[in-house]
């Protein structure tokens, strides 16, 4: 590598993509290691942090961590094709190279979750930064209370992960709790309901010694942080994360802001109180 | 994978399209090397009608002949492509697009259409998503060889071009220009989508439009201007239509239907691009 | 601060001298207006202080550029061409919008491209301008300058006073010291109180800073922002022209082979429809009215790491929107005055 | 019946096709058809401005706009009597010489020279004639700076406007010109030997009429206000109408033109047989060197002269730009009047354009715009009927088809300038 390109933190580094498979129609999952060793057993990153993917040609897109710093060496990633870059690196096989930057953003605090209880409320394809925060638990699972998943999609076939997630159910450890929204073949062995009718079962919680991490599609969140308030969660331990345009996932290009913060920086983990504050967060 | 099939078709207009790509130079015998060229009726013999990768079409269309025509080579190409704003919009020829009276205009130049056309009859001009469904545009009058180059070359890697949304105002500045519409004069740089690189506007010339309505543009606001500046509403509409084509001509009969146009929200224009 | 003064005339000859340290840039003039521009032919450069159209920015992060070149999935810096320069004739306005780019380039993960660039000009700065019509910099602070340059002139009319600013601005006085003189006497400090003076009873406009950022928080609800989007042409001109405006789009450039390309960096606008625009077609700015109190927020309320208002008063917004939508008119407005009214 | 039929003319500008209708030996019909859909420019700019004229009448052509704006500007100007000082004028013709240079390079090396050397395409000649295709790309994209430089872009610059220029071109681009300029030349002789190489067949010489412009002064150019005829006839711009006699002929309802009843020829091959004695530099001495009185019956040899013309144009820059550099930029008067009528006229690439207006209350009441390319069409048809009887009576038939397309693109049509004013004449089967 050219000595110009050191202190560059605009220049990706060459990752192979390991293993890819379909987690339904559009999303796909990816696993992808840093070429460089050394460099793929090194990187630290926090669950809620994201990386800039980069294919030549096409472009660069920011794209959320799924899996977690507990078990380094692999990325993992689950994409939805929805343009140029998605589009470009859903054709891509298995041992191509594309170009990685990061670990970018906030990420979920993990100091200040831990020694609480944790309720995550995941959406379509909020999955990918929850999951991780999700395995971080449970690989660390001493250092939580209750552990609560929370998990909707429209139908089974929608669901993300769908079969980890169903193996999780039988730990004891964890509330798993999944729905759909609709089940057409009928062999759905979990709820039928919308993720709000989900929080009945989240029973008997210590509402001051729980953190709440939300993430899915905008109209999601309304409803959801509703019922956390209901529940009693203070606003400022309900954390989501939130997407918007990014160039640079640095703080740059300017795409990304909400007033003067930043969602690649100051985000894209922001708590309910950073919500009510700036308008157009959410 | 063999070559990728190239086919450049042409129909009313003035070949703006294929004279630009043929001043590509290196990049254009680049091109000839990575694909097939099935038609390019400027540059050579043996233009096909076939299977295609990839059909650039240049001109709007003006003869029944040509709607079959157009209509053939979408039925054999995977991507359409429309040049120059001819084909995008339906270029100069169209600016008198229902209004009425084409036939009038037409029996004016070429006298009793019946009598002449028999098997080519003569359309008012449109552009070439009135007929066909159009996967990307590259507009300008004539378009501009960087543009030409990156949008082939994203079509041929599988990817979408992607060119200015912005209007001529932002390259304007880009070039340090002073702002003529401040001057007094009547240019329709924020109506009109960027790409062109303000050339007109480097040379103190008021954009005239040649790329064709922006994707998101505010006609109302542009028109409250130009009647402040004191313009008439027959200089400022035959202004706006010059280059504006089908989508300008859809836009200025909502305004207008407003008696008072000043109150008009200003229109999203998307111009089907 | 080491501050020296110089004689009128010998200006000429100390820039001809700093060629040294890179090429000469500065203001010269371009119809009406006045833009920096490589100076060849000293007949050209324009000595006494003026506003140009677009900022010093487009020296230290330009319109458009490549950032990298890739061949493959190999990437490499586009750095190497950036030349040195020396730029004379930068107003205060723009050294704090540089200042105000500074921490937002340089902050967190630092811009190798803006950074590069940044290092490699030499700032001279000069005042006093006469104020024009739009010159707002007294209402903003920002009318003086203390750091960001490297060498600073205040024009007071028979000699300069000249401010070194940093050990490059230093270097290029060692060059010339002939040129210099270090005796600074009671009759300077008159005469500078004096120019400041007469300058600041130029000033025309004003606008009460340490109200506004309050008032733009308590407007977010005024049927201002309706009005102005509905006459904005979302042209994007006043974005491009403010000094404190870095937002950045980012596209690949691949060669028609696809192997080889670059990755193009250029201006973007927080005004367009698309800048905001996410996969889904969601915009959580989806009227112009949305992205003006945006911009607007930027300029009067916060901006930036620092989250300080952004607008350095140089006036070009005014000078420059067709449908005069700027920070006077806005301000105007948002205090109840009739916001749509003639320059005057 | 026999018909041979080229259903679409290519490496021409535009769209049209030949018919040709044979029995036995003889032949019954020849017909250039022009398939180029009805744009209606002129009907377009009716109730328009002035300055709305000179952003439409150029779109006309992609390849000679500049010459359609020149020929607009000096109608308009005639019609409200603007005066055009030196500096303008001369700066125009440098421009136009643009496209001259510009128009001929596409022809010669791209649409063209193919046939002589027996390709599909200039594209597929770049592994045998790498040399001429560069040769031709650089001379091409110097016409093209050229119009860029003074016209603000390559093709449709709005730079020419009622009087003068938006932005007259800086000393340093002129000079980047000349220099420019006079570097090509050689390349340019080399072109004029190439095309000296070639053996033009004479199955189509006949005899006809030529019309080009006279410059004043005795001086070889491309502007003036008066027609010069090979009948030794010398007429007013004014009188266009009159002299090229447009026409419906009943067989095709459309506008043709003829001189005196006969098909006549105009182009470079006019210009070089009509004023090619008043050349000098290397082009007069290629003139003296290949002219022939071949060159007044056969039409092949406009590409000779259209590379001799090249030469001229090159030599000639030089000259002209020390001449605007000489002058003072001048600015540009607004007109006083805003009704009256004129007519202007250039030689464009392919031969004498005619624009014609009128003018009230600002706005255009009538125009007519006569091309080069309709005047030729007559001429074209009776050449290839030429040809094909020769030919036939020689009992040559094979590539009948190939060599009656080489006839056509000789002469260099433009269908989209002649577009406006020909009917389409279609044979029955031919759709
Ligand atoms: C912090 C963060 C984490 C994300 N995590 C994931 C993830 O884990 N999985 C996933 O599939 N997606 C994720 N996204 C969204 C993802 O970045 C976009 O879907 C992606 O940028 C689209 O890129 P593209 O080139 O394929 O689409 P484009 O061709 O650029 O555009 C397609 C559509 O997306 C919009 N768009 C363009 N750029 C962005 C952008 N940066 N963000 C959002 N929309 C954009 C366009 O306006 C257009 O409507 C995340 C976004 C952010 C900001
Ligand atoms: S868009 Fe312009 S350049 Fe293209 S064919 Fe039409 S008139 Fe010619
Ligand atoms: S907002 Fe306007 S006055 Fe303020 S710095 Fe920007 S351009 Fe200058
Ligand atoms: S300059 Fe004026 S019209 Fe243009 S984008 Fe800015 S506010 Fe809108």
């Amino acid at each position: 590598m050219n000595k110009s390109n050191e202190e560059n933190p605009f220049v990706p580094e060459p990752a192979r993509i390991v293993r890819k498979y379909d987690l339904s129609d559009d999303v796909r999952f990816f696993q992808i290691r840093f070429v460089d060793m050394e460099k793929a057993l090194s990187m630290r990153y926090l669950p809620g942090q994201f990386m800039m993917l980069s294919i030549a040609g096409a472009g660069e897109a920011p794209f959320s961590i799924s899996s977690t710093p507990s078990r380094p060496g692999l990325l993992e990633f689950c994409v939805r094709e929805v343009g140029e870059v998605t589009r470009a690196l859903f054709r891509l096989k298995e041992n191509s190279i594309v170009g990685i930057r990061g670990p970018y953003g906030n990420g979920f605090p993990l100091d200040k979750i831990k020694g609480n209880n944790l309720i995550i409320v995941v959406g379509g394809l909020g999955a990918a930064p929850l999951r991780s925060l999700l395995l971080y638990a449970l690989d660390n699972r001493d250092n939580f209370g209750n552990v609560y998943l929370l998990h909707g999609a429209r139908t089974p076939s929608d669901m993300l992960f769908k079969e980890e997630f169903l193996e999780l159910k039988e730990r004891d450890d964890l509330q798993c709790l999944l729905s759909v929204d609709k089940d057409p073949t009928g062999d759905w062995p979990c709820y039928v309901a919308k993720v709000t009718k989900l929080f009945k079962y989240v029973k008997n919680v210590n509402v001051a010694k729980t953190y709440a991490a939300v993430c899915g599609p905008p109209v999601m969140y309304k409803f959801v942080i509703e019922k956390l308030v209901k529940l009693g969660i203070p606003k400022h331990q309900i954390l989501m994360t939130l997407e918007r345009r990014m160039k640079c996932g640095i703080g740059k290009c300017g795409h990304c802001v909400v007033g003067h913060t930043y969602t690649c920086i100051d985000g894209p983990v922001f708590t309910y109180w950073d919500v009510t504050n700036m308008r157009e967060l959410i | 994978m063999g070559k990728k099939k190239i086919g450049i078709y042409s129909f009313s207009g003035c070949s703006g399209e294929q004279l630009v790509i043929l001043e590509c130079g290196a990049e254009l015998f680049n091109l000839c090397d990575l694909t097939e060229i099935k038609s390019f009726p400027m540059a050579q013999s043996n233009n096909e009608y076939t299977l295609l990768d990839i059909g650039l079409l240049e001109g709007s269309i003006t003869t029944e002949r040509q709607k079959r025509e157009l209509k053939e080579i979408r039925s054999h190409a995977k991507i359409l492509v429309a040049m120059g704003i001819c084909a995008c919009f339906g270029g100069i020829q169209s600016m008198k697009l229902g209004e009425g009276g084409w036939k009038k205009r037409f029996q004016k130049v070429y006298g009793d259409e019946d009598k002449l056309f028999k098997t080519m009859k003569p359309l008012e001009s449109k552009p070439c998503n009135a007929f066909v469904k159009i996967d990307y545009y590259i507009p300008g009058c004539p378009i501009d060889k960087k543009q030409f180059l990156h949008s082939i070359t994203h079509v041929l890697n599988g990817s979408s071009p992607y060119l200015y949304q912005f209007s001529v105002c932002t390259e304007c500045k880009w070039k340090e220009n002073d702002c003529l519409l401040l001057r007094g004069l009547p240019c329709l740089g924020p109506l009109t989508r960027g790409g062109c690189g303000a050339a007109c506007l480097c040379y103190n010339i008021p954009c005239v439009g040649c790329w064709g309505p922006a994707e998101v543009l505010n006609v109302p606001s542009e028109y409250r201007l130009l009647i402040e500046k004191g313009y008439t509403t027959e200089e400022i509409q035959r202004k706006f239509r010059k280059f504006g084509g089908a989508p300008m001509v859809e836009c200025l009969k909502k305004i207008m239907k407003q008696s008072n146009y000043s109150a008009t929200k200003a229109p999203r224009l998307k111009g089907g691009i | 601060m080491r501050v020296l003064w110089m004689k009128k005339e010998d200006l000429r000859e100390f820039l001809e001298s700093s060629k040294q340290f890179g090429e000469l840039w500065g203001p010269v003039q371009k119809g009406e207006v006045y833009v920096y521009d490589k100076i060849d032919d000293f007949s050209r450069l324009i000595l006494e202080p003026k506003r140009t159209l677009l900022p010093v920015k487009k020296l230290i992060h330009p319109p458009e550029f490549n950032i990298l070149r890739y061949e493959g999935e190999t990437y490499k810096t586009e750095l190497e061409n950036i030349p040195r320069r020396v730029v004379y004739g930068v107003p205060p306005c723009d050294i704090h919008g540089l200042l105000i780019l500074d921490d937002l380039f340089r902050r967190y993960y630092p811009d190798p491209y803006y950074i590069t660039r940044r290092e490699r000009t030499a700032i001279l700065g000069v005042s006093f301008c006469t104020p024009t019509e739009g010159c707002l910099c007294k209402s903003m602070g920002t009318d003086v300058v203390q750091e960001g340059f490297d060498l600073f002139f205040s024009d007071l009319k028979d000699f300069y006073l000249v401010w070194v600013g940093s050990s490059l601005g230093d270097d290029m006085v060692k060059v010339r010291p002939d040129l210099f003189n270090n005796n600074i006497t009671r009759k300077h400090l008159d005469k500078f109180m004096e120019c400041k003076k007469e300058r600041d009873e130029k000033f025309t406009k004003s606008i009460d800073m340490t109200v506004i950022p309050d008032i733009m928080e308590l407007s977010y609800d005024s049927p201002v922002w309706e009005e102005i989007g509905e006459r904005c042409l979302e042209c994007g001109a006043c974005t491009m022209v403010c000094p404190t405006c870095n937002c950045y789009n980012v596209v690949d450039e691949p060669s028609i082979s696809g192997f080889t390309g670059e990755r193009r960096r250029y201006w973007d606008c927080c005004i367009f429809t698309e800048y905001s625009l996410v996969a889904g077609g969601d915009n959580f700015r989806a009227t112009r009215a949305d992205r003006l109190k945006l911009w607007y927020t930027h300029k009067l309320k916060s901006f930036g790491y620092s989250g300080k208002p952004a607008c350095v008063g140089c006036g070009r917004c005014i000078d420059t929107c067709p449908v005069d939508i700027n920070v006077l008119s806005v301000v105007r407005g948002l205090l109840g005055g009739k916001e749509k009214e003639g320059k005057s | 019946m026999k018909r041979i039929f080229i259903k679409s003319l290519a490496r021409v500008e535009g769209h049209g096709g030949i018919t040709v209708k044979i029995d036995g030996k003889k032949v019954k019909d020849v017909k250039v058809q022009i398939y180029e859909g009805p744009r209606l420019i002129e009907k377009l700019v009716v109730g328009k401005s002035p300055e709305d004229v000179l952003n439409i009448v150029p779109r006309i052509c992609g390849i000679c706009t500049l010459s359609h704006r020149y020929a607009a500007l000096k109608g308009l100007e005639k019609a409200l009597n603007i005066e055009v000082p030196l500096r303008t004028r001369l700066t125009r013709d440098l421009m136009l010489i643009g496209e001259i240079i510009q128009s001929h390079s596409l022809h010669i090396f791209f649409l063209s020279l193919p046939d002589f050397l027996g390709y599909s395409s200039a594209m597929d000649m770049v592994d045998n004639y790498g040399e001429e295709v560069k040769r031709g790309l650089a001379m091409k994209g110097f016409g093209y700076r050229l119009m860029e430089i003074i016209s603000a872009r390559i093709i449709h610059g709005e730079n020419p406007i009622l009087g003068g220029f938006g932005a007259h071109p800086s000393q340093k681009v002129l000079v980047e010109i000349k220099e420019s300029a006079e570097k090509l030349v050689s390349d340019a002789e080399k072109i004029v030997e190439l095309f000296a190489s070639f053996d033009y067949p004479s199955y189509v010489e006949y005899d006809t009429t030529f019309m080009a412009l006279n410059p004043p002064d005795g001086k070889y150019g491309f502007v003036s206000n008066s027609i010069l005829i090979s009948t030794d006839e010398e007429r007013s711009v004014e009188e266009y109408k009159e002299v090229i006699q447009e026409r419906v002929v009943p067989y095709s309802f459309a506008k043709r033109s003829r001189y005196n009843g006969e098909p006549f020829t105009v182009g470079a091959i006019a210009r070089i047989n009509l004023l090619g004695e008043r050349l000098s530099g290397k082009a007069g001495d290629y003139y003296k060197k290949l002219y022939s009185k071949r060159w007044l019956r056969n039409p092949f040899f406009n590409n000779l002269a259209q590379a001799i013309e090249v030469l001229y144009c090159l030599e000639t820059i030089p000259k002209l730009v020390d001449k605007i550099m000489g002058l003072e930029e001048p600015v540009v008067k607004k007109p006083f009047k805003d009704a009256g009528t004129g007519t202007g006229a250039v030689e464009a690439p392919r031969g004498t354009l005619y624009h014609y207006y009128s003018m009230k209350d600002g706005l255009i009441t009538d125009c007519d715009i006569a091309t080069p390319t309709a005047q030729n069409l007559d001429d074209i048809e009776r050449c290839l009927r030429t040809a094909v009887g020769n030919l036939l009576s020689k009992g040559i038939e094979d590539d009948l088809e190939l060599k009656l397309e080489m006839i056509a693109r000789a002469y260099d049509p433009c269908i989209s300038c002649s577009a406006h004013l020909v009917k389409v004449e279609t044979s029955n089967n031919s759709d």
